[in-house]
């Protein structure tokens, strides 16, 4: 009965005002969880722009996850994401969702979040400075633009020709 | 009980408001920070140090046919500076920024892409041209001095250098 | 006319101030917290944002697709029933009995949503909402009754005119009472028990999401205006003006120093266990009975 | 020396011939048993010599000698000497007595080494699996070494092995994602009402294979930065204690400089640590002005950290035979006034905290756990000297630079969540003058040991004390640059198995409370490969009795 993509694009600017935050451990080191909440008190107060930490997957706009996924956590992970309701983020916290950190490719991980759920966005930081989160938190909603861009040098072998040798 | 209440509230007061403007306003770090690694292509030799001591191995010498490539994909680097300390020449260095959120991994992604030399007596690549010349430029006035081992023993693989330091040995012919 | 006019008032006071109440508190509570805090009209962004989202369970029985709408409803229903400044749009002899049991009514909308959710953290939390209302409802209706009983009416306009007229002790008894069950009725710390966050994951709210937790949200803030708005006409009725505007506006303003008090409160304690809660009300319930007695011996 | 030669002629007259002694130093012994006398022998150290049995480590060392080998390490807490009974197993046989009977602390461990060797232990009470994902398969064994580190093998038929609870309580299931855990973990409580009458546990959400990429992939100076990244808020210790165990094999001599700011980082962890703790029980039970204000005052310390270190967590200082930075002179102004700052600001807070009537409501009575039961669950750490059992490792078994800084162990013997809280209190202050201390008293020199090169197939072992309790780390090193086996006990593996203790006279409301109250940290314990997951061994036998209790109490008894 409603135009879902209207609501959705009314749903974006929406976020710009007030995004839940649902945040789940999906085998982290604690540090990223830490730095999240951190996120939240006095001196950074990410509630100024809207966001509260919810109790339940229902409440949430956003699906803050931090791990690398272990084999144990995923089934419950994916649960929690079918739990929130749509219009949804999935935010990656820290460099294990981010990229599997050092355990990467062990045999009781994912190596990361983007390999089990779709992944919106990014915050790598081992453990993001609650700084850090609360700027991909406004990349999320559309406050900032991203900063970083890859880097490819390519050397120029005809400026320095070897014959020296 | 009332009076404990009042106590604290004086307490919270007196803290007052500590919220930092951030990210209205710049964020600052401290000296020594460990942000974001760069890659400065300009200086890296291709020794991939680096690679060899990275934690959670995300760092990678990738070698094709006439081109050796130094990928780092910061997305799951651990910000421990360890790169930094073993590069020879300060090519990869962590600087101070941490807004590093965004949307593509491939933006997590440096790489620094190099021309390899070939061996003068096999013809296989076998290190980086920058590699060699440093080698080079280091050590040159030293065999100047000593007069020995000519540096065209560092245009020579490996591989080959054994085999013909082991046929001189047995008296045999004389490098190319 | 005069019914209807100011009928919508009230509802629209009720409903749409609301949220800037709850804003309010945020502030204050940021204030405590050391912080800075959400924008005042936040609970706005928030409401309009959950109108929006999906609904994440559409399907459900019946009653858990209702509640939210009727807790609203009645809520609003509440909101004709008390005097903002104005008397009461739909006062009449007995209002306050009326009162008592529309405003248990959106208790029990949100206990017969959290047991029809069929989760053991709803189930738990619309365990506690009705203990709670147990030794709640209680301590309410004595204080109206006794403040009835000295008035000699069951009409809110005529116990506030009395508390105006005749301030005596047991009025005074009967004003703390209730003052001391805004708390847990505006499921405020250290009574918010039933949708303690940390214990029980939002109780009875835990299986709603979209518009239904919208709706659920804003019966509650709008509660928490009735609650305090009601307590400051009866109990509270001095700062009267004749001219009916300044009126409203002094009660407004009165509503938001309570709410204000009520915060600190809030922030300025830890939640308690239900079985300590319901000894403490047991206490007031005992303490509200005294001041009923007191009035009936006619202090 | 006296001690160690004392203790190995008692085992000598007791057990005669039993054990061959691998080696002895001041602080540790190394022994060889055959596998029948050890029941005997664990029994007489844990049972009459007073011994805490600490861990179980199991290692595959088929490619050197055809055995696994299991290491029984025991701690003598009133002398401050470990022991270490070595068990080899025959790679055919794959079995060994259990222990648990008698220890029964020793249940988790014993499981855990069957899911990552597949060495059973024979009478072990109950043998579930204990570390691995329920859809692991039945016959691999991924700390074995001929299994490949990124192995996934496809999804098994999953076993349902959880507990129901019996008669007609309800099933409340806590977790994995639960808001006030910051971690994964799964508890079901079985709950009448608000009452709790039992519980069950399905932890190692985290379990990350740390153990197996520091044995199959990273080298010597890789793996402190992974142990660092076994928990976010005690991390210095995990490195710190693998550097110990690692300088230790190798007779590596720290320069005291290094150890001084071993010592001062460790000591600035805790202060953290236990504000963070602070914080997090006072948003638990709903006062979240608790958990703002003391987390405001903890902020310094993570600006402080940031400067000292590069980054305020992991702050990737420690590599084998030293530090990597410096803690320059003219950083020590800034440390000694943000020290005074903390200093005054927690000590408002805390003397607001203990004069709160109703917070202390919340606090008393709380999660009581008695000397006794304490000392019978092994339970280490802040949780233990809230018991009024004095075990403090900095003070029992000095490391770093304890042994030349003046402290005293904080204890309290109420038992429950207030007697935590305090012992915590006490705790941030005694690392506040720790570290000033330190600072003081820190010489000059380097930072880094001069050393050439790491013996294979030497032992070491470390103890230290973490904020939340004792965490052990054993090395054995190995011949290609890396260890030949690292395993890690974490304090909160101890403690965990005190948690039914302490539920048992608990409402649903103090759940949360008293599981935090025990500074969990679920990703230390789940760390890697050995550890633990709740010891059904316990907890069932536990959970009955309470059961009992309970109906005793509530309906007279009346079911069985």
């Amino acid at each position: 009965m409603f135009d879902q993509e209207k609501i959705a694009a009314l749903l974006k600017k929406h976020f710009k005002r007030s995004l839940w935050v649902y945040h789940a451990n999906a085998g982290s080191c604690n540090g990223c969880d830490i730095e999240e909440v951190n996120a939240f008190t006095p001196y950074y107060d990410a509630e100024r722009f809207g966001l509260k930490l919810v109790g339940s997957p229902r409440h949430a706009d956003v699906l803050l996850v931090s791990g690398p996924v272990t084999r144990q956590a995923l089934p419950r992970l994916k649960e929690l994401y079918d739990a929130v309701p749509n219009p949804k983020l999935v935010i990656a916290c820290g460099s294990c969702a981010v990229g599997g950190g050092v355990w990467f490719d062990t045999y009781h991980t994912m190596g990361g979040l983007d390999k089990v759920l779709p992944v919106d966005f990014f915050i790598p930081g081992c453990p993001p400075r609650p700084e850090a989160i609360l700027w991909g938190i406004a990349v999320a909603m559309g406050l900032v633009d991203k900063k970083v861009e890859p880097y490819n040098y390519q050397e120029n072998t005809a400026d320095k020709p070897m014959d020296n040798i | 009980m009332w009076l404990s209440k009042f106590k604290e509230l004086k307490l919270c007061l007196k803290a007052g408001r500590v919220t930092l403007p951030y990210p209205l306003a710049p964020g600052e770090t401290m000296k020594g920070f460990r942000g974001r690694p760069v890659l400065n292509g300009d200086l890296c030799l291709g020794c991939g140090a680096c690679a060899a001591v990275c934690p959670p191995r995300t760092i990678f010498v990738i070698d094709e046919q006439d081109t050796r490539t130094i990928q780092v994909d910061y997305s799951r680097c651990t910000y421990c500076a360890r790169c930094e300390e073993v590069c020879p020449v300060g090519s990869i260095t962590l600087n101070n920024e941490f807004e590093l959120a965004t949307t593509n991994k491939n933006d997590m992604k440096l790489s620094a892409t190099l021309s390899m030399a070939k061996c003068k007596n096999c013809g296989t690549p076998f290190t980086t041209q920058r590699m060699l010349a440093k080698l080079t430029d280091d050590y040159y006035p030293e065999w100047m001095q000593v007069k020995v081992d000519p540096p065209e023993w560092f245009s020579i693989c490996p591989d080959c250098r054994k085999k013909l330091e082991a046929s001189r040995l047995k008296g045999g012919s004389k490098i190319v | 006319m005069r019914v209807v006019l100011i009928g919508m008032l009230n509802i629209l006071i009720v409903l749409l101030l609301s949220p800037l109440y709850e804003g309010i508190m945020r502030k204050v509570r940021a204030v405590i917290h050391s912080r800075q805090g959400p924008p005042v009209l936040q609970p706005y962004y928030d409401l309009a944002k959950l109108m929006l989202k999906d609904d994440q369970i559409a399907e459900g029985n019946f009653i858990f697709k209702s509640a939210p709408v009727l807790c609203l409803g009645s809520i609003i229903l509440v909101a004709l029933f008390i005097p903002l400044g104005t008397a009461a749009p739909l006062g009449f002899a007995g209002d306050a009995l009326v009162l008592v049991y529309l405003l248990t009514m959106s208790a029990v909308f949100i206990i017969l949503g959290g047991m029809a959710s069929s989760n053991p953290y709803a189930f738990l939390g619309a365990n506690r909402e009705m203990m709670l209302l147990l030794v709640v409802e209680p301590v309410l209706a004595i204080s109206l009754l006794t403040g009835a009983i000295k008035a000699h009416s069951l009409l809110l306009s005529n116990i506030s005119g009395y508390m105006l007229a005749n301030p005596t002790f047991s009025m005074a008894v009967a004003g703390l009472a209730f003052f001391l069950v805004i708390q847990p009725e505006m499921a405020k710390i250290p009574f918010d028990l039933a949708e303690a966050e940390t214990e029980i994951m939002e109780g009875p709210f835990i299986e709603y999401s979209g518009r239904k937790l919208a709706f659920f949200k804003w019966a509650f803030w709008g509660k928490q205006v009735i609650f305090v708005a009601l307590f400051a006409q009866i109990f509270l009725p001095w700062l009267r003006t004749s001219f009916a505007p300044v009126n409203i506006l002094i009660s407004l303003l009165e509503v938001l120093v309570l709410v204000v008090v009520v915060e600190l409160i809030a922030t300025l304690n830890p939640r308690l266990k239900i079985e300590q809660a319901i000894r403490y009300f047991a206490g007031i319930i005992v303490f509200a009975l005294a001041g009923m007695a007191l009035a009936l011996l006619g202090l | 020396m006296s001690t160690g030669h004392e203790l190995l002629n008692q085992i000598e007259t007791k057990f005669p011939g039993a054990v061959k002694v691998d080696s002895v130093t001041e602080r540790v012994a190394f022994l060889s048993v055959c596998d029948e006398q050890l029941v005997a022998l664990a029994d007489f150290l844990a049972n009459q010599m007073n011994a805490r049995f600490v861990m179980e480590i199991g290692t595959d060392k088929r490619p050197v000698n055809q055995k696994y080998e299991l290491s029984y390490i025991f701690c003598l807490d009133q002398e401050g000497f470990e022991i270490s009974l070595k068990v080899m197993v025959d790679e055919n046989k794959l079995e060994v007595p259990s222990i648990t009977p008698v220890i029964p602390g020793a249940g988790w461990a014993e499981r855990e080494v069957y899911d990552m060797l597949g060495i059973v232990a024979v009478n072990h009470p109950d043998p579930r699996r204990l570390v691995l994902a329920d859809d692991w398969p039945e016959d691999l064994f991924p700390m074995r070494k001929d299994f490949e580190h990124d192995n996934r093998p496809p999804a098994a038929e999953v076993k349902k092995i959880m507990k129901e609870p019996d008669g007609n309580a309800t099933v409340v299931s806590v977790g994995p994602f639960f808001p006030t855990l910051e971690e994964p973990a799964y508890f079901r409580l079985f709950v009448e009402g608000e009452k709790v009458v039992g519980c069950d546990y399905r932890g190692f959400f985290s379990h990350r294979g740390i153990e197996k990429l520091a044995d199959k992939v990273l080298d010597y100076n890789q793996v402190p930065f992974m142990a660092e990244r076994i928990c976010g808020i005690c991390g210095f210790v995990h490195s710190c204690s693998y550097c110990q165990a690692v300088e230790m094999a190798a007779e590596i001599e720290v320069p005291a400089r290094a150890r001084y700011i071993r010592t001062i980082m460790l000591e600035l962890e805790r202060i953290h640590s236990h504000l963070l703790w602070i914080g997090l029980a006072g948003h638990i039970i709903g006062f979240d002005t608790v958990l703002m204000q003391s987390w405001r005052v903890r902020e310094p310390v993570m600006w402080l950290c940031e400067q000292i270190t590069g980054n305020r967590k992991t702050y990737g200082m420690n590599l084998v035979g030293g530090v990597r930075r410096d803690i320059p002179e003219d950083l020590h102004p800034k440390i000694l006034e943000t020290l005074d700052k903390i200093e005054s600001e927690s000590r408002t807070i805390i003397d607001a905290i203990i004069k709160d009537k109703p917070l202390l409501m919340r606090l008393q009575g709380v999660g009581t756990l008695s000397r006794e039961d304490g000392r019978k669950l092994c339970v280490v750490g802040p949780t233990a000297r809230a018991s009024g059992l004095e075990t403090d490792i900095r003070v029992k078994y000095p490391y770093a630079a304890y042994g030349e800084l003046d402290m005293k162990a904080a204890f309290q013997t109420g038992g429950d969540v207030l007697a935590r809280t305090l012992v915590r209190a006490e705790e941030l202050f005694t690392a506040i003058d720790l570290v000033r201390q330190a600072l003081q008293k820190m010489p000059e020199g380097p930072i880094m040991a001069e050393f050439s090169d790491i013996p294979p197939y030497r032992e070491g072992i470390s103890l230290i004390e973490a904020p939340r309790g004792e965490s052990l780390h054993y090395v054995l090193t190995g011949p290609d640059n890396r260890p030949y086996r690292w395993s890690v006990r974490a304090p909160t593996y101890a403690q965990l198995q005190a948690i039914p203790d302490m539920l048992s006279r608990s409402t649903v409301a103090d759940f949360p409370l008293i599981v935090a109250s025990i500074d969990p940290c679920f990703s230390c314990t789940e760390r890697v490969e050995t550890v633990d997951r709740s010891s059904h061994t316990i907890k069932t036998y536990r959970r009955e009795e309470l059961l009992q209790q309970l109906q005793n109490k509530y309906r007279g008894g009346e079911r069985s």
